[in-house]
């Protein structure tokens, strides 16, 4: 089925959303395509969004099931306690809007109404980092991985990719927990298959290194996979890890890097505080590794405003500028 | 009004196994029964506050008591329950905006058996379930956790969606402090429910007139208040939240009326600690604890008899818990 | 209608150092001259929108559009400031809630002194500091950041109250997005504002009728409108906001009106993409980049020369900057 | 001048809220004798709160400057963006509630008009930790110092007293930076005198150990303190750390006590992860201490309800309980 089969209503073949659902976005269908198969395979999952459903495309959900779909205005907050309501009724709710809103503006209420309460509410903050360029901080979410790993009893996932996005929602099917998943624009390119191999909470190892190394998450671990690749090339024993899940984290996999290699690099879109570089931080300080810790982020300030692009060169977050980093570390 | 004493927790008059039938009931027919079995569960809703907050050393009568009345026709005539059941899924769900009054309704959902009676003796203590706020996930028969002031509106609306998309149809009250329509998630939800036909859903005001700080009006006005929820697509009724008869005969009709589309919004007109004067009279009460030594005058002007003078100028006991 | 082409960014016919000094007109003696040339102003703001989104190569013509004619009459009518000087304590202040519109601002804020002129050919590129949001931190002339929609009526309210505080009285306009009546942060600030009688604050409903997912009355309706504005507190006003006359009208009335104690809500009717055809029927136009063959013609239109039919049909080309 | 004279309007002198804010919560007095001192310096504060006037003792600030405050009734997240709207006229305002509602709820409005817009708003969490009991999760806040350091451009302070909380409010006249301050119940002990040296960034040494050092914040300090004096009775070495400035962190603090010490030990009321024990991760597994670090506090759990005191003693946060963990670790 295509996009013009799915959607209905106002959206025509030959409009803009269109187009942004097909061409301009292509990782968007991985969230409407792996909701659908839940449906399909018999779960009672539904969807909701807050006026953003052609920037995460749920519109494609929304057209082939639109009785398991609701469009919640530009109220996130509301979005957010809805859902809980509606998981206490047996449904599974999946709600998407841009990570700076889901994870910053509606924190309270995830962890008091979806995380304290223990219901199986999935939390889709996409857009996620500096992924929205010149939109500029409000809508940039460099936070949203500290603040939800800060909050007890959520899961927290950060897919490289579309597909591994797909297989995570497909395992979510039997994860107990509410999950917060963080992903990107749509617009990355694929690092793994169709449904890659995917268990929460198990780190996935590209590379093993002596050197350094990299432990990335979500739209970092295509650059720094391109990244490693040079850099192994160029003689160095550089490792990579994809730490998809951030909470809970891998401590097997990090202490096992810790141990391999005499440097670890964390890279994230995130603020270098608190999130994944400050979870890696927690197990390698209580475990006293005897390997240092380079975080490799946003360095706690405001994103300058470009295409994103642009701003992923400028803060080194591509694989050129990964790979210059681990070079002047090496050297 | 029945003269029946009662000490400590109460017996419960019409067994605790009734499950209420409202919808063959025309309003008409509201027996002098019924409204007595209401005021006295409305009384064993204060007694029974008196009797737990003692163990906590401080807490939230005078919330508590402005919504006895509306507990009482809820939880004994209105909503539609299993005795024992408190997850039956076609169950009428309760939330609290106002978690803070969840002292007043655990006796109650004791009393639905939804978890032993026993239970209530330790309220607050290290272990126990039963907290200031309602907990869904530590207490059977609470349909909501609370606490914070605001999310309730719209985790109701969300259960009448859920409701809808596994094809249950039951209704979900849910009751609101005044001071609370001052929280804006309150109208992000009240738009949305209009918005979504949600006409099983039923917002109750507890319209006190008081919040933490002091008069409503005064720390942040919200008039005019069914003028606010008209223009948000509600139907709104207005009533004395003190009057049982006028409550269980509003509910009914709600209840019968299976074609409403519009949400309801009920302004229940409430005094602000209603059955103990000078709790009625002093605002500091929002939060506070009364003297082993008053308790015992409490309860009588609860049950009827006239308060004595000494006790109509007391204000709060010092509270050392919070 | 002045028939003067404008190509490229306008020339200032009334000298861009003007400060605007309302109270002493009366709304009787709005010119013709002054209805032209707040006209043309509109037009700047719809050509300049379209020069800088093709610099940034995707961007939200259709709610800049909309409130153009707003945009106009409040940066040359309605508010006091002071040519290059952006920091005046006494001046104006407008804050946009939909600050998705600031493209449309920027050119009036260069017009007015406030940063020079070069900077908008650098729009959204690196190391500019003019974003599709604006930032007060970056553009002088910003009087606040946004683009979480729903804070700026709070800090709107925050500046009158501050301004009263400091002993300074200037007027504080907000403007909001009519989806933007979703988030309950604006009904929070609207009865905060009428609690403190803010009658300095204006608030201005940009009602186009659209929103990111489409018809605002179907993604989550929001009538009726001015009820929930008066039920708030406010006073409510209902204008076309396309007719600059219309608009100078009325916010002449409201800057003369010192005695008002309620904050005035000012609804816009307008449409979303005014001025360019195949952009107020298709509601996709939120975001999107009118490909380079077809800015000429767009330019054509907003200068009052007919569209081709070719071009009625066009929907928005794909942006790639996102 | 006592409370008495100060309160107004319907709190009279006998009173429940009198007697809150005069035998119950001495504590609480500091925050309104603070601000008034700032304001008898001739700067340009003013106060606002949410309905909590007398949780946080401010009551006693507008009933003496009653232009300076705006009561703002139960709306945190309307007050944190007036309250940057007022900054932006020239006055700093100091806006106060509990720590959940203002670190939690207002986690948006906090990063995006107050830090990013970089303007002089001062943020009272009151409250904070497990401090409100059997109040429960919705009043609790052991997330909060983890969501507020991940905000950039915000300054977090976690006083351990009354005190320290003036002195810090008297520092912040010359503060650049946005400041959260996070604060308990009032109902500590102090640990200070009057008005203690105080410096944004500088941690104070009260004890310096070879065997362990204690980094403590806010009110783990006074039962930090009282552990320490039992333990260095008992003959070991052990060091204390009052580490009031959460952000930004003294490094050289934690690094000359990982120097020293074999082990930390971070003490804070509020999750293990992305607070305290976080930020003192990140120095230690950048640098490579030689030292390990072990975090006590609340494990990543959402607290039972009861007393708070009775909560202390259940989750070893009071000076016996921290005597006993130091006790368990080292041996
Ligand atoms: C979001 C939030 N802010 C503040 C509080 C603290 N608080 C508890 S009760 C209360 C006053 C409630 O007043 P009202 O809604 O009128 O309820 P009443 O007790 O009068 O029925 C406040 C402010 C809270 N629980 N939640
Ligand atoms: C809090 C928040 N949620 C979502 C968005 C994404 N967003 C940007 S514009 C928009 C639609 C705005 O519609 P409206 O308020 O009607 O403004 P218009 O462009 O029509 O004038 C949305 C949802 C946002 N910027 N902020
Ligand atoms: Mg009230
Ligand atoms: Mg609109």
């Amino acid at each position: 089925m295509t996009a013009a089969e799915t959607l209905a209503g106002p959206v025509n073949p030959g409009s803009w959303q269109y187009r942004q659902l097909n061409a301009r976005a292509p990782g968007l269908s991985y969230l409407s395509d792996a909701l659908s198969a839940l449906v399909e395979d018999g779960h009672p999952v539904m969807a909701g969004t807050a006026d953003l459903q052609y920037s995460n495309g749920l519109a494609r959900f929304a057209a082939r099931y639109p009785d398991r779909f609701i469009q919640f205005g530009i109220s996130e907050q509301n979005m957010v306690s809805a859902a809980a309501g509606i998981a206490t009724t047996g449904m599974t709710p999946f709600v998407a809007t841009f990570a700076s809103f889901l994870g910053l503006l509606c924190c309270e209420q995830i962890r008091m109404d979806v995380a304290y309460s223990a219901l199986p509410v999935r939390l889709i903050g996409h857009h996620a980092g500096i992924a929205l360029g010149f939109y500029g901080t409000s809508h940039h979410a460099t936070e949203d991985l500290a603040i939800m790993r800060s909050i007890a009893g959520l899961t927290v996932v950060n897919p490289a990719d579309g597909p591994q996005l797909a297989a995570a929602i497909k395992a979510s099917a039997d994860h107990p927990e509410p999950i917060y998943f963080r992903i990107g624009r749509g617009q990355e390119p694929n690092v793994y298959d169709d449904l890659p191999d995917f268990r929460f909470g198990k780190a996935i190892e590209h590379e093993t290194g002596t050197d350094l190394t990299i432990i990335a998450c979500g739209t970092m671990v295509h650059p720094s996979r391109e990244a490693v690749r040079a850099l192994r090339a160029s003689g160095l024993s550089v490792g990579l890890i994809d730490m998809h899940t951030i909470k809970p984290l891998d401590r097997e996999a990090v202490l096992a890097a810790a141990e391999r290699s005499r440097i670890i690099l964390t890279v994230e879109e995130h603020n270098i505080l608190g999130g994944l570089g400050g979870a890696v931080a927690e197990v390698m300080a209580e475990a006293g590794t005897k390997a240092v810790l380079i975080r490799h982020g946003i360095r706690d300030e405001y994103s300058l405003i470009a295409p994103p692009t642009h701003l992923y060169r400028h803060y080194q977050l591509d694989a050129a500028g990964i790979e210059t980093v681990v070079h002047d570390i090496l050297s | 009004m029945p003269t029946t004493a009662i000490a400590g927790p109460a017996p419960d008059p019409m067994g605790a196994g009734r499950t209420p039938t409202p919808e063959i009931l025309a309003p008409e027919i509201l027996a002098p029964e019924t409204i007595a079995h209401l005021e006295e569960r409305a009384r064993h809703v204060r007694l029974e506050t008196i009797r737990l907050i003692a163990i906590a050393k401080v807490g939230h009568y005078s919330s508590t008591f402005s919504c006895a009345e509306l507990f009482a026709t809820l939880y004994y005539d209105a909503m539609r329950l299993r005795h024992g059941e408190p997850r039956w899924p076609d169950r009428d769900r309760f939330l609290m905006g106002k978690g803070h009054a969840a002292v007043g309704l655990y006796p109650l959902l004791a009393d639905w058996g939804f978890f032993p009676k026993e239970l209530l003796d330790g309220y607050t203590r290290l272990g126990n379930p039963l907290g200031d706020h309602p907990d869904m996930t530590k207490v059977p028969g609470v349909d909501f956790s609370s606490g914070s002031i605001g999310h309730a509106l719209s985790a109701g609306l969300g259960m009448v969606m859920g409701g809808r998309m596994m094809g249950r149809r039951f209704d979900v009250y849910v009751m609101l402090g005044d001071g609370e329509m001052q929280e804006g998630q309150v109208w992000e939800a009240a738009m949305a429910a209009a918005h979504q036909k949600a006409g099983n859903l039923i917002a109750i005001v507890d319209r006190n007139g008081y919040q933490l700080d002091g008069q409503v009006d005064e720390v942040m006005g919200i008039e005019p208040l069914a003028d606010k929820w008209r223009a948000f697509g509600w139907e709104v009724h207005e009533v004395d939240g003190h009057d049982v008869a006028a409550l269980a005969t509003l509910f009914r009709r709600l209840k019968q009326d299976k074609t409403r589309r519009k949400p309801a919004c009920v302004i229940a007109r409430t005094l602000k600690g209603k059955g103990v004067g000078y709790m009625e009279r002093e605002a500091g009460w929002h939060l506070g604890y009364l003297a082993p030594e008053d308790e015992a005058a409490a309860i009588a002007e609860i049950m009827g008899q006239p308060a004595s003078p000494a006790i109509a100028q007391k204000d709060a006991a010092q509270g050392d818990a919070r």
